[in-house]
């Protein structure tokens, strides 16, 4: 589990929509570490307002040492990210947490809903590098409407994995949330369910998981100043009422773990 | 006979507080660096002038309900409500890493009763590889005890006393900056035998989210650190440096080399890098690199040189 | 009858500090906006809920030498040292301009001794078109005096009472945040008779220019305002909101309708805009407008349904 | 005195030397209302660190309002400034102070050092606006080196005054300093000495003005927060041990007012 901290130059910036944003870094040793499920610190702006970093998911890692980071702009510190230029260099430290546990033996579901879908894409490509088949494995991606997910679609549909997608407006795929498309399929006894998003949509997905009896591994997020287990600050409330760090327990936690009151 | 030339590149940086000798005065604030073992991968901890790890009390707690942090304009509010494994399982599950570290381990502690403080110190007495004991009177998160220590010189100086008679290692009185007259507390403190005082803790602080009408941390109250209270430490530790004569390990903001500096200007004998280790893991190592190259670079004979240098009128 | 429709373009922004009506909650902060004559050009002075004058004292005052300002981590640290022109002059020179300014002006005053806040309430009761006084015991600059009465109870108690005792007008007492409990004061000087409470003033910093090893203010030490402080201020308008039944004002690090609004969150009747007018001179006209939209937007009856409306458990 | 607070776009960036930068922003009201050796306060950066506005002198204005901005970077607001870009805006509010006092009946010698040079060329495009006559009058341009002067120097070339260069390294001009080309010009005894740079070097023309007798006017600096005579944060000692601020009393003083100890 080695971290490291590097300047990284942003080879691409992409504008997927009015507020979603996806960069492409060069992080040699962060790309090559990383495991899905992971996440990265980075610092937005070089002043010391705002003065924390930020934590992303790393949204997929290539073998010539690049990293991407998928997010959407929801205060200052994304909106600083969201001006930078093809070019400049970002502080960014990583890989942290633990990512999702793969089984290959297992059939998989990968449900991501808005900006949860950015770990998934990193998931499903280990899936499909360590699994003979494929076959059954099922992917479902919602979001609010078609813009949000449509520029996302062509890169998980690079994978030999069933793809449905679900929108709020109906606009594209199904009409509904990704629940709805759940409760349509019927997930095999063993399979193993990921899912990242909004807390509720997250907690849908696990309640209809807990249900059915299938493992369900969900990406949870918090507050963190340190991103790597120092601060304390990053505490969610788990099992038996205990506490857990989202930073360094998680942030992929087991459902079962995390005693969520369904 | 020393090397020829101006330019030792192995710049003095050895600063002592009390019996206690460090290699450079740059140490890790307690809280901010957990127990030194998260860092390995980032910094090279045989470099920092010390360790201070997370404040250690008599029983483990669990700490305060989320969310416990919150950013502010240069600053950030915690609510940890020091969670900790409490002293038993650090000795046996954090001391054997800290151990293997060249450097000196300053082990922070806490207690709600004068007793706790006096067991605490105790066990932490008898374990190889502490080189000192700083005792925290000044978190502002708990309701018992934390504030009431640190606000009252008499009960200052009886926390003092308790840690000091039970333990032949140096102790370091780290005070709280939510003070009318912080050169009290430091008086009582050196007068209890303290054999130095850090400072400052966090200022109480709190933020509010005007979308839900609720306070940010669940805590209500908070701790603010960061650049934000720099100003603050500088002046309190510019202040007790001048009323006490132990030596004052200033805390409070520091990023850089230079923020260090300045502090040793003002009168530290060392400085502790909090928050800014969140920002750049490297900060505290950085500040040594930088406080060497200061060294070097103004041909001074030893970093002690700049204690307490400040001119003025 | 009342108009149709939910949107009163004309929100109820009107706020009582005792005896005082405002039109809005949005007040100037002493020494941060001049004799409000210096922002004509660029605020509508007639939009404010009210405007605190500079510090006034009974004879005029020089201030302290250069440099009285520098910049810190998302504030700044000063050290006018009080400044002024004294009060006779005040009254000559600079009230005929406020007065035609359809606003309440606030007059800040200052003394070093109790004589001398006697002396100045006599003379500025007499003067039409003072809307209130705010009595400042908390400025850190001042050797004499500033200090001592706005660190202890009994003093701050006694200034407040000399000044209740000599005039008809409201009395608004200033309090210092440099205190170990400010709600001793706060409750201090209700007992005394202040019809309400402002803070903070501006904590006490330090800075130093490692390159000169000097202190960046000629006075060594200045005090530190802007949002760096906002934190703390807003635990102390909290903190004292729940401990005195007058109104408090809030202030610290205020620069935007939000900023305003978590203070009034917290307990505060009103607030002041201070710094944040040297950055944007227009703040405070702009966080009156920005109140006004809030209020529309949440459909409240008046701004005064969210003063003290933190919800918490 | 109309003060105006705009948001004014940047029309034109550039790089002069390593550190030299000139801004020309479009600024309606401000570029109307200015008189040169006044000065606006700019804001550096969105952030609320650095806190403060920076306050520039007024380089020259145009008559379709635009107006001109020269600086050197020399810290943290001056860096910022030095990357913005074109097309981007920057708050401005001015502008503020007393400038220059010009009597169209007298000659006048311009002195400026460095950065001084900056409210220079506002100061004497307007004394070729009022003078019929500017044949006895002179320009001093100094500075470190050719680099520094060069490219200012061609804006200066437009009026029909006398301009003599000088560097401390030779490398443009007379090798010296300002005073030391002052000492060879025979200063008419009714002559204005306008002169804007370092304090050391002010200092030194203002001496040479008094043993000369004639009358010299300088612009200070002093580090300021509102740049509007609200704060009193720019105080300098003048004459007799009394304060002024230099934000509103100044930036532009007359020598004699100043008492500094020459
Ligand atoms: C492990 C982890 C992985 C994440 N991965 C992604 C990702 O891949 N893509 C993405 O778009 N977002 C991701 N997030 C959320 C992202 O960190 C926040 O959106 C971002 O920090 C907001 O910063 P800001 O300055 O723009 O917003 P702010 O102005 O700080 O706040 C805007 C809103 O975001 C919330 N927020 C602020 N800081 C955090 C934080 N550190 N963690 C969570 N929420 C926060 C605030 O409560 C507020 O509601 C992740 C968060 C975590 C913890
Ligand atoms: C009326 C006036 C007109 C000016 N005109 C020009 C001009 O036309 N061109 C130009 O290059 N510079 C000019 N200056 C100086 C310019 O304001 C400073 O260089 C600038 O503020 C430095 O900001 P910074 O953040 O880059 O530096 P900082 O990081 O803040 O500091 C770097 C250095 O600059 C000094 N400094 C900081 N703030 C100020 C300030 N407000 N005033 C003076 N010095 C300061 C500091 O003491 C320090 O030595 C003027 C100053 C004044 C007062
Ligand atoms: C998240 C966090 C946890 C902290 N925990 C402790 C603690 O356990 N004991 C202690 O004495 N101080 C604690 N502190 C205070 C710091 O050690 C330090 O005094 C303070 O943060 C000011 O320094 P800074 O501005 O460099 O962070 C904590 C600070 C932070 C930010
Ligand atoms: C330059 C300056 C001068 C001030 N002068 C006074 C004063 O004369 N009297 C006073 O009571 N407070 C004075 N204050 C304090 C402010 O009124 C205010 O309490 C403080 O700055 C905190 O608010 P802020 O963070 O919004 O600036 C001054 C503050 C500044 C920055
Ligand atoms: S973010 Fe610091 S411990 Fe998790
Ligand atoms: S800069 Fe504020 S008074 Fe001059």
């Amino acid at each position: 589990m080695s971290q490291y901290q590097e300047n990284a130059t942003i080879i691409r910036f992409e504008q997927l929509t009015d507020t979603n944003v996806r960069l492409t870094l060069q992080t040699e040793e962060i790309a090559q570490a990383a495991k899905p499920g992971q996440f990265v610190m980075i610092r937005a702006g070089k002043s010391k307002d705002p003065l924390l970093r930020r934590p992303f998911s790393i949204h997929q890692t290539s073998s010539n040492g690049r990293m991407q980071v998928l997010f959407k702009v929801t205060g200052r510190g994304t909106g600083l990210l969201a001006h930078c230029k093809e070019g400049e260099t970002l502080s960014v430290f990583g890989p942290l947490g633990r990512g999702f546990s793969i089984d290959p033996a297992r059939p998989v579901c990968l449900v991501g809903g808005g900006m949860g879908i950015a770990p998934l894409l990193f998931l499903a490509k280990r899936i499909c590098q360590v699994k003979q088949n494929t076959e059954t494995d099922m992917i479902v991606l919602g979001g609010r409407t078609r813009k949000e997910i449509e520029p996302l679609l062509s890169d998980f549909q690079f994978f030999d994995i069933g793809i449905m997608t679900v929108t709020d407006d109906g606009s594209l795929g199904m009409h509904g949330m990704v629940t709805d498309v759940l409760k349509t399929l019927s997930l095999p006894n063993n399979c193993i369910v990921y899912t990242c998003g909004p807390e509720p949509m997250m907690k849908s997905v696990a309640a209809l998981c807990r249900e059915q009896k299938v493992d369900c591994q969900v990406s949870v997020e918090s507050v963190m100043a340190c991103g790597m287990g120092a601060c304390l600050g990053c505490t969610i409330k788990a099992k038996d009422d205990r506490y857990v760090h989202v930073c360094s327990d998680g942030p992929v936690f087991k459902t079962e773990d995390l005693g969520w009151n369904l | 006979m020393e090397f020829v030339g101006n330019h030792d590149p192995f710049p003095d940086l050895r600063v002592k507080i009390g019996a206690l000798e460090l290699q450079n005065p740059v140490l890790t604030a307690s809280g901010t660096f957990g127990y030194a073992r998260e860092f390995v991968d980032l910094v090279n901890l045989h470099r920092l002038g010390g360790v201070v790890v997370k404040g250690i009390s008599l029983f483990p707690r669990m700490g305060n309900p989320p969310p416990r942090i919150v950013e502010t304009a240069c600053g950030m509010l915690n609510a940890i409500g020091l969670e900790n494994v409490g002293v038993d399982r650090f000795i046996e599950l954090k001391m054997p890493y800290l151990r293997g570290i060249d450097t000196q381990i300053i082990v922070n502690i806490l207690g709600d009763s004068l007793e706790e403080y006096r067991h605490i110190t105790e066990k932490l007495s008898q374990v190889p590889g502490i080189a000192a004991i700083e005792v925290n009177i000044s978190c502002p998160n708990v309701k018992k005890g934390g504030v009431a220590f640190g606000s009252d010189p008499d009960m200052a100086a009886a926390v003092t006393r308790v840690v000091r008679d039970n333990t032949s290692l140096p102790v370091i009185v780290k005070l709280s900056p939510n003070v009318t007259d912080i050169s009290l507390i430091a008086m009582a403190v050196e007068q209890a035998g303290a054999d130095a005082v850090s400072l400052i803790n966090t200022l109480i602080g709190m933020a509010i989210d005007l979308r839900t009408k609720r306070p940010c941390l669940a805590n209500v109250i908070g701790g603010l650190s960061g650049p934000a209270i720099k100003p603050v430490a500088l002046r309190m530790v510019y202040l007790v440096a001048r009323s006490v004569s132990i030596p004052v390990i200033g805390i409070g903001g520091i990023e850089s080399a230079e923020d260090a500096l300045e502090f040793m200007l003002a009168g530290a004998t060392a400085v502790q890098v909090g928050t800014a280790s969140f920002i750049n893991p490297r900060a505290s190592e950085e500040v040594v690199e930088g406080i060497g190259d200061y060294v070097i670079r103004e041909k001074l004979q030893s970093v002690r040189d700049i204690i307490g240098a400040l001119e003025s009128d």
